[in-house]
């Protein structure tokens, strides 16, 4: 095995890495900006090196210095976990080249699947279905017309270079398909260099769920089954399940048969996430596969017991595969919220700053994937995500109520987090019902009430409390002194949209 | 804690004001309304200064309440069952929508970076004539842009930063007369 | 199910309680002793009652005073965790005759148990066999000089009438036998009221395992697999794993058939714990039936995904028995580490105390129960178990290395633990090999060194740290201060033996 | 630090006394012998008013430290990676054998509860005499019992304690002569 990996990454994922080499026995260094230096990943890991300022471009984005860290502490293996470098086919070409192994597949396998239209090209030939489209790059808005007519209305306009939502939209009627394709034209070009757009069939009310697959040597495979990941901010994921509530066995059967299709037919490697859109009417559409370790991996690891960053590992160090199919046992149903450092009640506004306390949930069926620490700060750099909290049941409504739990018992003081959203969702009809699609969030979340929710109770023991005689003469004295809470800024941000929806 | 007997408090968390008052107090129970609610509360243990929590229960339920720092103003931050709940008292809410209004009449306002991050778009351009709610500039931070909002009607009269730029919480962004 | 109940327990096990209380959205009542009012579990339940001071005796075993708490604040019925009340029939029959239910086995046969000769002979008439010994209570030396000669030395002298190792004196000879007789009878009369004795045949190097049982309604049963808890020290359990490494599939059956057999026998009832002893030879003896839940239930809940608590409730309900036998699948292997706040390099002093920071640790495959928190108080009334940090994994193998990464990440300043006993435990060749009995850590323990261990590195990061020009003015500053850390005090108890070996 | 280099420090952790020396320094890297052990420390952030924590790595591996309180006497405390260290200047461990040593000779001694518990029997008794080390009284606390020993040879003077009793920590035992 691998005597030292180093983990190009930082946060939650670079803490759940270190985990697992612990647990294998490999040295980890980690790599840390400015920002970062106190981190848990980094007092975690065996070393750890700075790289840069704050600014991903500068740190965690830096191809050089990260692979100049990785030869100067002598690791032999990089891990990039999500985000970051995760499918950057340069960085994983960067390491092959200075002798480091790149734990994921090789860089021309990220390379070749990073033209999208390869991709579904070769999924087509596989005979997985995808969502009816403009195969062309198209430049020029009367192009895109006789496309659009040709596939029908609803469409939706989508950038040919970049990912995510960025650039995209949902055009219902030809009146507005100029507009929309100038707009999106000009976003694509801000955002990603290239203005090119394609058109695809837009799905009403669509479901986003996703195969985990791990391949070996000579293609040997096996499946993790699916998670559901439909329930979406802006195209963001919030929380994810599996099994999909809204799948038979015939209909797991279909999809997993054709994630194991598209992984044969791009000759994958290692892990990865084959990503489907299902229409209403229960017809799944490919989408892309996700060549990395994914934020919501940690549910299929509570269903099946297998550690999915040590399989990228083994594999990587070309072990082998370290089990057949038959060998995965599916257990229960297991569910992932991502708490993040956003402001509900304010439109989900950053919120960096300090942890002034931290108490993590626990108990049966409770897993949480977590760099927080009491003191910490969380940057204003990174993604906003700050920790997973996720359980597993016997039954996906065993998995609700404890997550239900879980949510109740966590204190995150200091900064706001999406706690609220995710007690909200998980008492919403639509949710508890297993029947929900990607817009369900998006339509209902403007009607919900995030500020959170005082008790009378509550008020009058804060009342109290405030008001007690032998409090007072504390109160005189800490008034004196400096504070560190600062009230909240007069000017409050909204948020506009998501930088790079990366959906991870 | 008689002084304020009947005393009618405004207490001000999470956006939301409450009217508490105090009622009578027997022994250890301490009467309370909170808007139109009467609750009564059993007072366990009193804060101390080696002890500063006060232990009290509610319906059988138990709290456990800490005055932790005075925050700036009139704002405090009290830790209730390991929460931290940041208060205004006397309204704090109406107040900061006043001060609002006294500064749109009064004139020159310098915004301030809400948060740390980067510029990524600069509405404001001297001279520019600007509506309250209207964007002046989008800051970048944890890979989301949110716009900044003129919180008056005015005109810019300088503009501190460029597009581009990485700015610090409470850094100066433009000024509006 | 039932609306509200409570729980006539403390510390973590009534935190663990309340938990599956919330999943199955149960109201919880908490009592709590005066030190305790600041506990996880006074704030963690719906609503929480005095019921007197530290000492157990006039608090948590204050039989009348816990009946009438759960009477006035209306509670259906009562879950008396392990310890304390748990096994007490006068508490169980004090809440049947108060209307109320209780959670466990009926008081009559909780009673009928409790003489440990009528269980035996139960467990003989069922045709499972027993340690052999002297079936009476022998009130005379003489007596036991003739029955000891009979059964052939070793032998056991054990108390009569009380529990765990309290009276328990092994006698190798027949010339030691007169005087630990004497011994023992008069520490049986100071422990229980009661000087009789009974001998049995000591078994060399046994192993102490144990079966989960769950008895629904008319009988109806399922078993939740073997715990194997030989890791002991002075009898007391201190690191216990499931599947029990020693068994192959066959022993493992029989075992499994003779507690069904016990379970029949003695026409049990909601949860319990059918206790074995396995000599050198493989050979089964059995030993007793715990009649609660258990410190270690929570390996089995991590094999197996069943919700012991929750099986309690519902039984005790009327549900009857949630699942069959063919329902219960058994995953991989899963070991748990009783954290005690006790100083195992001061001869496992108490060490009561404040916890200055608490941060437990997370990730794949961990579970913490604990009512620990930053700032609490551990009070000098109780058990010292503060703690359980076990880990699953698809392998034991897995599972152990998972658990040496849990406890390296664990951080609890403040007061002493056991932590660096488990971890000591975990890279011991015997252990690590699976192949050790009850013997192995009061063989071991003496030559072991648990002063925490402080690398080169750290003592130059202490030393500059205490010395950095700028940390020097904070320390002028700071000695002028109170100090809340009290320095050691001058003289050290020295732990004589526990009190209560209850084996819980 | 110029003024203590070469100087030979005595830290006392966990019982254990290390000698300590710092040698040169050269940019933010400080040399440092622990034991026979030299070590290079690389400075990574000094310790401000602000910003208490010192941090610096050793082989490349990263310590975050600060000096939390300073203890009675010698001691203090240091967090070091979250852990908390008690630390004893100038062979604390020595210092402590010695205290002992003195009081053996200089006569009277009360001996204090170790912790709180109930005396559960009491061995002294007036005009007893003890021998060092001998069990004097047996303290049960979290269900143990705990025997005190004598830490001197001497006379039992005073038992201010009966069989039975709850002790607080430091609560008088009885006094040896």
């Amino acid at each position: 095995m691998f005597r030292k990996i180093l983990i190009a990454n930082r946060g939650e994922i670079a803490v759940r890495i270190i985990r697992t080499c612990r647990k294998l026995g490999i040295k980890t260094v980690a790599v840390y900006s400015e920002p970062d230096i106190e981190s848990q990943h980094v007092t975690y890991a065996d070393e750890a090196y700075h790289i840069g300022p704050g600014q991903p471009s500068e740190s965690y984005l830096n191809i050089p210095k990260v692979v100049k860290v990785a030869k100067t502490s002598r690791v032999e293996a990089v891990h990039p976990g999500y985000g970051f470098l995760a499918e950057n086919p340069e960085f994983a070409r960067g390491c092959e080249e200075a002798g480091l192994v790149f734990i994921g597949p090789r860089s021309k396998i990220l390379a070749s699947a990073a033209n999208k239209f390869e991709s579904k090209e070769t999924a087509q030939r596989a005979g997985v279905p995808i969502i009816p489209g403009s195969k062309l790059e198209i430049e020029k808005v009367e192009e895109a017309e006789a496309e659009a007519n040709r596939l029908g209305f609803p469409i939706l306009v989508k950038a040919s270079y970049g990912g995510g939502g960025r650039g995209m939209r949902i055009v219902k009627t030809a009146r507005e398909l100029r507009r929309a394709f100038g707009l999106a034209a000009s976003e694509a070009e801000v955002a990603f260099g290239r203005s090119e757009l394609y058109l695809e069939k837009h799905l009403k009310n669509p479901r986003h769920i996703e195969v985990q697959i791990i391949v070996g040597p000579r293609g040997r495979l096996v499946q993790l089954g699916e998670r559901e990941c439909s329930l979406q901010r802006r195209h963001q994921k919030i929380l994810e399940e599996t099994p999909a509530p809204c799948l038979d066995s015939a209909a797991r059967k279909r999809l997993v048969s054709m994630a194991l299709k598209i992984a044969k037919a791009t000759r994958y490697e290692n892990a990865g996430t084959v990503e489907f859109v299902r229409s209403e009417q229960g017809d799944f559409y490919y989408m892309e596969i996700n060549k990395r370790i994914q934020v919501e991996h940690l549910i299929s690891e509570m269903v099946t017991g297998v550690d999915i960053v040590e399989q990228q590992i083994r594999i990587a160090y070309g072990d082998g595969l370290g089990l057949s199919q038959e060998e995965v046992q599916f257990n229960g149903a297991a569910m992932n919220c991502r708490i993040n450092a956003e402001d509900p009640s304010r439109n989900f506004a950053p919120a960096p700053g300090r942890i002034e306390e931290f108490v993590p949930p626990a108990g049966p069926g409770i897993r949480v994937d977590t760099a927080l620490f009491n003191g910490m700060v969380v940057p204003e750099y990174y993604d906003s995500l700050i920790a997973k909290i996720a359980s597993h049941g016997r039954t996906r409504d065993e998995a609700i109520q404890r997550l239900k739990g879980a949510l109740s018992e966590t204190i995150i003081a200091g900064i706001e987090t999406t706690i609220p959203v995710h007690q909200t969702i998980l008492e919403d009809e639509g949710f508890v019902g297993g029947d929900y699609h990607t817009q369900l969030l998006d339509n209902k979340i403007s009607a919900w009430d995030f500020s959170p929710h005082v008790s009378e109770e509550e008020i009058a023991m804060l009342h109290l409390t405030l008001n007690y005689p032998s409090s007072r003469r504390d109160k005189i004295q800490l008034q004196a002194s400096q504070s560190k809470w600062r009230t909240n800024p007069q000017i409050q941000p909204t948020p506009r949209k998501p930088l790079f929806v990366e959906g991870l | 804690m008689s002084k304020d007997s009947n005393q009618i408090h405004r207490l001000t968390v999470s956006g939301k004001t409450w009217l508490v008052t105090e009622l009578d107090r027997k022994n250890m129970v301490q009467r309370v309304e909170v808007d139109d609610e009467e609750l009564s509360i059993r007072i366990l243990k009193e804060p101390s200064v080696d002890q500063p929590n006060l232990l009290a229960s509610i319906a059988g339920r138990v709290f456990i309440g800490k005055l932790e720092e005075s925050g700036e103003g009139s704002g405090y931050v009290v830790r209730l069952n390991g929460r931290l709940f940041k208060i205004s008292l006397e309204g704090g809410q109406q107040k900061a929508q006043n001060s609002g209004a006294i500064a749109a009449v009064l004139g020159p306002m310098v915004i301030t970076a809400p948060m740390s991050g980067r510029i990524v778009s600069l509405k404001a351009s001297p001279e520019l004539l600007v509506h309250e709610g209207e964007p002046i500039a989008v800051l970048e931070a944890m890979k989301m842009e949110n716009e900044i909002a003129a919180p008056k009607t005015g005109t810019v009269r300088e503009v501190y930063v460029k597009p581009g730029a990485l700015v610090k919480a409470g850094d100066r962004l433009c000024l509006i007369i």
